[in-house]
């Protein structure tokens, strides 16, 4: 790979990894070259995005390298933000709500284990909004809160009970995983 | 005749037959229904013969080849060419069937080479800005959503969680456990000394509740304190009670 | 905000909101600009994509534009994640999706006279993915379920609409008369 390429390749990689970023070591393991190496791609990359076209640049938080937009047009960003989540739920609501629905009872922390971010604004947003409810706590350290879905929220999607949620494909993988054990303890059994 | 192909690789009867059209380097509008019934006929004995589990659709189709088959040996009745009714004529009607699933069936490849390509291009999940922006609205003006919309969040939150983390093992949720059905299995069989083994699980049995018996009956099997009899195939599975575990069977 | 600062804005947009992506009427709402000066600025970023040093580039998915990698650095970013992407659709799951998106609204028993065979799990293992739905119910007794296609089910398949699909019986090379006949036809043909 020439350094076009790897410059090229870098940016698509920072891309992918958004906000969790890379550090230089791991720019290094993956392009097979020496620290000095990354550093000067780095420069390079930081020296692409210090262009009045460009809208995102390079940050470095914590020894991590990571793309972020630049704060010049952070008015736009507050408007589309603002914007899109009074029109629509976004993805990220989408995200949680679906979690809730379909995982309920749930804890804030089994939550953001699986969607790997931080989710604390947008429970409250939820819970505020009526579409989720604290409905329990769970008998471990610290009480942690239980979270499910309201009557709003059924009313929102539409649905007369949670029981109309589609099926979802582990679920399915599930059952075709028990229907297999079955067959095979069928088997099992007949030998015996 | 050598079948190097096996039942399965079909998508279906209609699958089944289009390969044997093609085997036979004919075009639909010109195959010969008779000969193309015996070939498929054959091709679904030979997979019995294999002990291929053959879905009832491959049968269906035989029977209707056949009814095909036996019809056009019947004299013909005066049929006007320049109108086929498909509804009548079931050999007309079975080749325009498989024009139409070929049409879909030749579409396929440009929806892999679609799938490929899209697979080629990664996108990144969108940048949480809940800490940057504070929303005071409550209110979401055009209600959209559905709930494919949930379900398509919940697919891909499952989709970056898989990427991000090596494959955990399954946590399945089991209301009760093989150690549980065990203990409870023993006393039951303490009690009765022989069981059916259709009375220990009802109709309502979830499948879990089933395969947990299952494992616990094999669990008891292994440590001798069952033995296991059905005197014919087909009739029932008794198990019958040995006795404790380590206290050897006495004569 | 001139043209360079709507350039530069746009890219941090799509940045932002990565695969969910931005309509162009989104797009235009945001930079309060006409449906053409959107398109205008969309291909000026491509254009601004379309060199060797940079690893992004521009896609358009069910209706929205999204920021994603360019495909020649697939490997690289494999080595970082690597079980990117690498489910692919059965053959007989890819017929009952072709037989949807071509026929669609379609009920599950018109699936199955297309293809002869129960096509039962196929279909709920497609909606468990979110490629097909159901939109709607045939006003027949039993009322069956009639499905469609989805967003996910263009994204899947790098369509900006179900428009873009070729024409089914193009493929074939068929004269218009049996087209005909194939059309007024595949509502009649059942099997006995």
């Amino acid at each position: 790979m020439n350094r076009t390429e790897m410059l090229a390749a870098l940016e698509g990689l920072l891309y992918i990894t958004g906000d969790d970023g890379l550090t230089p070591n791991e720019i290094a393991f993956v392009f097979e070259i020496e620290a000095e190496a990354v550093q000067d791609l780095l420069e390079s990359l930081t020296d692409m995005y210090d262009n009045s076209l460009r809208g995102i640049t390079i940050i470095n938080t914590a020894g991590r390298y990571k793309l972020a937009t630049k704060k010049e047009y952070i008015d736009v960003y507050r408007k589309v933000y603002t914007n899109l989540n009074k029109m629509r739920l976004t993805n990220a609501a989408l995200e949680v709500l679906a979690i809730i629905a379909y995982k309920q009872p749930i804890t804030r922390a089994e939550i953001e284990d699986i969607r790997g971010i931080n989710s604390d604004n947008i429970l409250r947003r939820m819970q505020s909004m009526a579409l989720i409810k604290e409905i329990g706590r769970l008998d471990t350290p610290g009480r942690p809160i239980l979270y499910g879905t309201t009557n709003d929220f059924l009313d929102y999607f539409n649905l007369s009970s949670i029981e109309e949620l589609p099926e979802l494909l582990e679920q399915l993988e599930i059952d075709e995983e028990i229907e297999q054990d079955l067959y095979t303890n069928l088997a099992k059994i007949k030998i015996n | 005749m050598e079948y190097k192909v096996k039942i399965d690789e079909f998508e279906g009867p209609l699958d089944l037959l289009l390969y044997l059209i093609k085997e036979a380097k004919i075009s639909i509008d010109n195959i010969n229904v008779a000969e193309i019934t015996e070939q498929y006929i054959d091709f679904i004995h030979n997979m019995e013969k294999l002990n291929l589990e053959i879905a009832s659709e491959y049968l269906v189709m035989a029977a209707y080849l056949t009814f095909i088959k036996s019809r056009m040996m019947l004299p013909k009745a005066s049929i006007d060419n320049e109108e086929i009714d498909y509804e009548e004529n079931p050999e007309e009607k079975l080749k325009m069937r498989l024009k139409i699933y070929k049409l879909f069936k030749d579409i396929i490849p440009y929806f892999k080479e679609q799938e490929e390509e899209r697979s080629n291009f990664i996108t990144k999940i969108p940048t949480d800005l809940s800490n940057e922006f504070k929303l005071d609205s409550k209110e979401i003006i055009i209600a959209d959503n559905t709930v494919y919309d949930l379900l398509s969040a919940f697919n891909k939150v499952l989709k970056r969680y898989q990427l991000h983390r090596p494959i955990k093992a399954k946590i399945k949720q089991q209301n009760i456990t093989i150690d549980d059905r065990i203990v409870e299995l023993r006393l039951l069989l303490k009690q009765k000394q022989s069981l059916r083994f259709i009375d220990i699980i009802t109709s309502d049995s979830s499948k879990e509740f089933i395969v947990v018996t299952f494992l616990a009956i094999l669990e008891l099997a292994k440590n001798k304190l069952i033995y296991i009899n059905q005197s014919e195939l087909y009739q029932d599975i008794f198990i019958n009670y040995i006795g404790e575990e380590g206290v050897e069977v006495h004569e």
